[in-house]
């Protein structure tokens, strides 16, 4: 297996249980298949909040999105960020074939980005339980009166008892009798939640950590102590550069003024009202203050349509945002120009159209609109084109 | 009331000259973290000034421009002052969208030109990585109807057309090549961001397994997004000819705007183009009969590959398909008749507010023969540089190596 | 400044109002052009016509990517040039001013607008116009910055709250009398002074108030402004000047950037003295308190001595704000504009109810930016 | 002049909407700032840069002096963290870009070993006590925010 960036594909993949956030993936069902030139091809499989991982040898079936990468150095780049993944697709060396979307928003949003291990963490689970009472906060711990154990096997492991009572904290070797709550698991799942390299709740999910008694009190513990820093990786870790993330939101009032008002009075009553340029008879729809090439005022409305021709159609694959709503748009979907009946011939008026319509959608095609059951007067009026047989 | 006169004015004539006498630019990248906005283009404002030979003393005004909404920065002059220069100076802040780099140039030359101040420094930047693109565009729209509708800057209307016009196969060949062709000038120009190595033979596969956005439009053919700035010095004729050796001269430009509807371009009966028309007034009141002729060089902002091939049509004041033969025949290479985009172009960098900058900035280093590894060969005497932005907006400028219009 | 002249030809305000809920930027920037045509009869033919326009305006208040694309056409701008300004408008006519005097054009369409009602509040935009960082965090905005100046200059000048009261007085005053002012009304010093704190020391009457407004002119160069009207306004001096950005950089009492920028267009104007030469001045007044302080650094009173210059009547003997000044009501953005659009009205005799004999020279002064980071002159003569 | 202002205009067929403008922004402080945040955030000290030239030590940090168009980004000096408040306003208006819950004390702090005093919150004051020239320190807050809020407010000594 070829490495770059000292990951291998099959890393990649071996770590995909651990990262996996269930609770993210919990109304997912979809399985999405990986083809990596000259290193395999693999097969994933979530579904409810579950994840299967499985080698494939001949070809891939059943995936809604195949994923398609040139080369391991591609998809290990882009995998690590390494490689921009935008001009990966650009130059085909990473292809997608269904799903776009999926890379963008689905993925970040299950899987805790993968991170090429350090060259055998020196950290073992001892250490990190020898840091224990150091990091413990006893302002988060007030009240609290709890022993809990831990089971941890495998190298560098052992058994220990955590006791938290009147704002101390105390480690003893061993298993107390009267735990509050025991965690069992291979040392190294310890190690790799403290370091933040394993999502602690799939840990959980996924079986790899067992619980005896009180499960709250399991969850709670986090909170007593300061994240455990390694102190080996500190050295060779990238500096830290800031970055906030803020949505920036400024409500306003828009004002439509009589032209944009005749136009969402006529969508109310379903139909498109322009206004006419008394110069050269432009409909515009929708309706401008004023004739742009003529610069006159433009006070006379006349109804357009309903029905009309498409004068030139763009379908659309990539998933904007709508800035409206926020959320993705579902796509493909089309855009289309269409000149309304009664309107003058420079003067087409954009619209989505109907999905089921998209393949027989040509220049010349004859479309009509189909309006919401209720309309209230807004841009949620007009539903889409659809071909008028 | 009085009565506007109804004779011509004027032939356009310059109240001084002004010269380009200092060029400065941050690398151009996807990434940017290690830099906040006011550090970033403090890089391209050292650079232009090192260029020059000068210090921020030198400097008496400085234009400032970008798109505020991408960055979500209000009045953004007013923080990047710590970047600037513009401390206890005077100070522009001039927009106009994807164009506003070239807004920015011809504001300096004005400025200059005006006599009020004789030496400006213009910068022109964005910090795409701090904003969404494709919704900051898509904000233009009247948030009253078309903002539910549009998709950013990317529409597919270009390639369609094309396809009628010129058949499918021609139109996709021809786009593709134009796309490897910008490629491998970026290859050649070291400042380019998005330089990938595409070869002419990997035209066929692209075509089919690059990612359609919309349409016939591919992610292969539409530009990057990029992080940059971009500044430049200008100066009057007497102190260019004195701080430099290689002046680059403005000649004249010419900014045209059309209506925020889009609806008549899509239309049966289409309105002249805005390129079309600044290229044909343009020339027509500089005298240039024969641009194709005329010119060394051309920067282009071709936001696609799709739209750069149609609009070298319009610009060039080509007819039929001789814009495609130009391009088949090898006439936009480095060492064809009119070299199109030595740099890569804007699908190889694209720092929105930089953006239209680069254009005459490249096109001037082509003049002075500080093109780098994209110079071109012959000497470039005459240049012309575009910007494009809005719905359809076009700023197109003359850049010369001597004073002998 | 160079040999060649601008004139301003006509000037076209909106009515100002708090809320235009039933028009749109468009419509309101074409009521100016209407008004502006009827006057002079200028066109916009490709050779003979406008072929310009600087505009004005802001993506934030307008909530649009590039907030001239929506106005093109309202702006007359089809097929012609047209760049926004994206600072305080008074730099629009600076701007427009040097495409005359570069020979590139010899006549430029300057229209603003700005619609305070549309966003749910500018101190939420004027946040944003600090670093992320360190000023957007601590919820910084144009108003709690004015008022951390203006408690510095009250304390650096002896100005008081019944000085404030006064300014907001006369400025209502001087309202009344100018029809398209937004707030008309005459008021008492106590209702000031009662008036409810919004950041101390800068009570809700000392602050503008929200407001929408447009505002257009007509610039010429020498030679073609006599086809447009008898009454050219010549501009002879143009500058502006920026300060640095944290607030603790700078000296929030010392008007350093208006004092470039007062210095400068004296210079290009060759006024000496403005106290000799200048009849009348429109400063942006945001906040009661600047109108002292911005005629300090005008030059029209010592530094330090705003109180002093109030009680000694300083305001109505230079002929402040004759227009009752922003604190009557404009936008931010455009308020510049108007200034110069008032200025230009008395230099031309047609100020109505507001006129003033024998004005021969008028000052503009805008500012931008937080706490007057920067500042624009503009020197206006019959 | 003309009387546009005076025209009656037509309303009937005017609406108001309501909406909203609202994009995702990242923003990077850059590699001078986090070096200032992270000192804030993990270390509870305020540095500041020194300019050798002016001899002015400055904070919030910035790369250049741009007095003297200095490179100063190498030159930090740990300021203290007390410091005397030298201007102040009181924001009582309401705003969704406060952080604090109004009426609450803006002011400006000249720390010990600094020449510009850092604008920021001063709290545990009655609002009518507040005086110029009174001593105040740092109080850092539990949780970082990435900003000069890791700085949670100042209070009197």
């Amino acid at each position: 297996m070829a490495e770059f960036y000292g990951t291998t594909v099959a890393d990649i993949f071996n770590t995909m249980p651990k990262r996996f956030k269930p609770e993210e993936a919990k109304d997912e069902d979809i399985a999405i298949g990986y083809e990596c030139k000259g290193e395999g091809k693999w097969k994933v499989t979530i579904k409810h909040g579950t994840i299967k991982v499985e080698e494939v040898k001949g070809d891939l079936k059943g995936c809604a999105t195949t994923i398609h990468a040139a080369d391991a150095e591609t998809f290990i780049g882009t995998t690590l960020g390494k490689i921009q993944a935008m001009d990966a697709l650009t130059t085909g060396k990473l292809r997608v074939v269904g799903d776009v979307k999926l890379l963008m928003t689905l993925l970040p949003k299950i899987f805790v980005q993968y991170t090429a291990p350090e060259k055998k963490s020196s950290v073992v689970a001892k250490d990190i339980i020898s840091t224990i009472t150091e990091r413990f906060r006893p302002d988060k711990a007030a009240g609290v009166d709890m022993k809990v154990g831990y089971d941890l096997a495998g190298e560098g492991g052992g058994k220990w008892t955590i006791v938290i009572k009147d704002g101390k904290c105390a480690v003893k070797e061993g298993l107390a009798k009267d735990l509050t709550v025991k965690m069992t698991m291979p040392a190294e799942i310890y190690v790799g939640m403290m370091l933040g390299t394993i999502s602690g709740e799939s840990a959980f999910t996924s079986g790899q950590v067992k619980l005896d008694g009180d499960m709250m009190a399991a969850g709670a513990t986090s909170r007593f102590f300061n994240k455990f820093v390694d102190p080996n990786a500190k050295a060779s870790e990238a500096e830290e550069l800031i970055t906030i993330k803020v949505t920036n939101s400024i409500n306003c009032r828009f004002a439509t003024g009589t032209a944009y008002g005749m136009w969402f009075k006529g969508l109310k009553e379903k139909k498109f009202l322009a206004n006419v340029c008394p110069k050269c008879g432009r409909t515009q729809i929708t309706p401008r203050e004023i004739c742009a090439f003529c610069r006159v005022r433009c006070n006379e409305f006349v109804e357009l349509g309903p029905r009309g021709t498409i004068t030139a159609a763009d379908v659309v694959y990539f998933a904007s945002p709508d800035p409206l709503t926020g959320a993705v748009r579902e796509t493909p979907y089309a855009m289309c120009w269409i000149l309304l009946d009664n309107a003058s011939p420079q003067e087409a008026f954009c619209f989505d159209i109907k999905r089921e319509d998209l393949p027989k959608m040509k220049v010349g095609a004859r479309v009509r609109p189909v309006w919401a059951k209720e309309t209230k007067g807004t841009f949620t009026d007009l539903l889409y084109f659809e071909l008028d047989k | 009331m009085k009565k506007q006169s109804a004779k011509p004015a004027k032939a356009h004539k310059k109240n001084r000259n002004v010269g380009i006498v200092g060029i400065g630019m941050t690398s151009l990248s996807s990434h940017k973290e290690d830099q906040n906005q006011p550090e970033m283009i403090h890089e391209a404002v050292r650079a232009a000034l090192a260029d020059a030979k000068m210090t921020l003393d030198d400097i008496d005004c400085i234009v400032h421009g970008n798109m505020e909404l991408f960055e979500m920065q209000y009045q953004p002059d007013m923080w990047h002052v710590l970047g600037s220069g513009a401390y206890g100076k005077d100070e522009y802040r001039i927009t106009t969208g994807g164009t506003v780099g070239a807004t920015l140039v011809c504001a300096a030359d004005n400025l200059v030109a005006s006599g009020l101040y004789d030496t400006v420094l213009a910068i022109g930047f964005e910090k795409l990585q701090e904003g969404n693109t494709t919704g900051g565009i898509t904000n233009m729209a009247d948030p009253l109807w078309f903002r539910n509708i549009q998709t950013g800057a990317l529409t597919g209307t270009t390639a369609a057309m094309m396809i009628d016009e010129f058949g499918a196969e021609r139109a996709k060949k021809a786009a593709m090549k134009y796309r490897i062709l910008m490629d491998k000038h970026a290859m050649l120009n070291e400042r380019a961001h998005r330089r990938f190595g595409l070869e002419y033979d990997q035209a066929e596969d692209l075509m089919k397994t690059s990612p359609q956005l919309v349409g016939e439009l591919r992610l292969i053919h539409m530009c990057s997004q990029s992080d940059g700035a971009c500044a430049m010095i200008f100066t009057h004729e007497k102190k260019a000819k004195k701080v430099s050796k290689t002046p680059v001269w403005i000649r004249d430009h010419i900014t045209v705007h059309r209506e925020e509807n889009m609806s008549n371009l899509y239309a049966f009966e289409k309105p002249e183009m805005t390129h079309h028309y600044a290229a044909r007034k343009l020339f027509e009141r500089n005298g240039i009969k024969d641009p194709v002729k005329y010119f060394d060089v051309f920067e282009m902002y071709d936001p696609s590959a799709w739209w750069g091939l149609d609009w070298s049509r319009e610009f060039l004041q080509l007819k039929g398909d001789e814009h495609l033969r130009m391009l088949e025949d090898g006439e936009f290479d480095l060492d064809g008749k009119l070299p199109l985009n030595p740099s890569g172009g804007v699908i190889a960098s694209n720092p929105i507010g930089a953006t239209a900058m680069l254009r005459p900035a490249f096109a001037a280093l082509q003049i002075r023969g500080d093109a780098g590894g994209c110079q071109i060969k012959k000497p470039v005497r005459h240049a012309l540089a575009s910007g494009f932005g809005g719905t359809l907006w076009t700023v197109l400028m003359m850049l010369e190596k001597d004073l002998d219009w | 400044m160079a040999a060649k002249r601008v004139a301003i030809c006509a000037v076209a305000q909106h009515k100002n109002d708090s809320d235009l809920w039933y028009k749109r930027f468009q419509g309101m920037l074409l009521d100016v052009l209407e008004d502006l045509q009827a006057q002079t009869g200028f066109d916009f033919d490709s050779e003979t016509g406008v072929r310009s326009i600087v505009s004005c305006s802001d993506d934030f208040f307008d909530a649009r990517t590039i907030s001239n694309n929506g106005v093109t056409d309202v702006l007359g701008a089809q097929y012609r040039g047209e760049e926004k300004m994206a600072q305080e408008g008074l730099n629009a006519i600076g701007y427009a001013m040097a495409q005359i005097l570069a020979g590139h054009e010899d006549l430029v369409l300057v229209m603003g607008h700005c619609k305070e009602s549309q966003p749910e509040s500018r101190e939420l935009i004027s946040n944003l116009g600090f670093d992320p960082f360190y000023g957007r965090a601590l919820g910084l905005d144009c108003l709690n910055a004015a008022a951390l100046q203006a408690r510095a200059y009250m304390a650096k000048s002896g100005l008081t709250e019944d000085h404030l009261a006064e300014i907001v007085v006369r400025a209502r005053q001087c309202a009344a009398r100018n029809p398209y002012a937004n707030c008309r009304e005459i008021i008492e010093a106590g209702k000031v002074k009662g008036s409810p704190m919004l950041c101390d020391p800068i009570r809700q009457l000392h602050a503008y108030p929200v407001s929408d407004g447009a505002v257009g002119m007509l610039l010429a160069s020498e030679e073609r402004a006599k086809e447009f009207t008898d009454k050219p306004v010549w501009l002879t001096g143009f500058a502006n000047c920026m300060d640095s950005f944290f607030f603790g950089d700078r000296d929030l009492t010392s008007n350093f950037a208006l004092k470039g920028a007062a210095e400068r267009a004296y210079k290009k104007a060759g006024i000496k003295d403005p106290k000799k030469t200048v009849n009348l001045v429109e400063v942006m007044d945001a906040y009661a308190y600047q109108q002292p302080m911005w005629m300090e650094g005008l030059g029209f009173c010592k530094d330090g001595q705003g109180a002093q210059f109030i009680d000694d009547a300083g305001l109505g003997k230079y002929k402040v704000n004759l227009s009752g000044g922003m604190l009557a009501g404009d936008p931010v953005i455009i308020s510049g504009l108007y200034r110069a659009a008032n200025a230009a009205l008395q230099l031309r005799g047609e100020a109505g109810d507001m006129q003033v004999p024998d004005v021969k020279c008028a000052v503009a002064q805008s500012t931008n930016g937080p706490a007057g980071q920067f500042h624009s002159v503009l020197i206006l003569e019959a | 002049m003309t009387t546009m202002t005076c025209k009656k205009e037509d309303t009937t067929n005017c609406f108001v909407f309501e909406g909203k403008m609202a994009l995702p922004n990242q923003y990077f402080v850059g590699r001078l700032g986090s070096k200032f945040i992270i000192a804030l955030r993990d270390k509870k000290k305020i540095m500041g840069l020194k300019c050798p030239k002016c001899k002015k030590t400055f904070v919030p940090p910035r790369e250049y002096c741009h007095f003297c168009q200095t490179k100063i980004d190498e030159n930090w000096v740990e300021l203290g963290n007390e410091g005397v408040l030298v201007n102040y306003a009181v924001v009582r208006y309401l705003g969704k870009h406060l952080p604090k819950k109004v009426p609450y004390i803006l002011g400006q702090i000249k720390l010990k070993g600094a020449d510009t005093p850092l604008t920021h919150i001063v709290e545990g004051v009655d609002i009518k006590d507040v005086r110029i020239g009174m001593k105040l320190k740092a109080v850092f807050a539990p949780k970082t925010t990435n900003t000069l809020l890791d700085l949670d407010h100042f209070e009197p000594v």
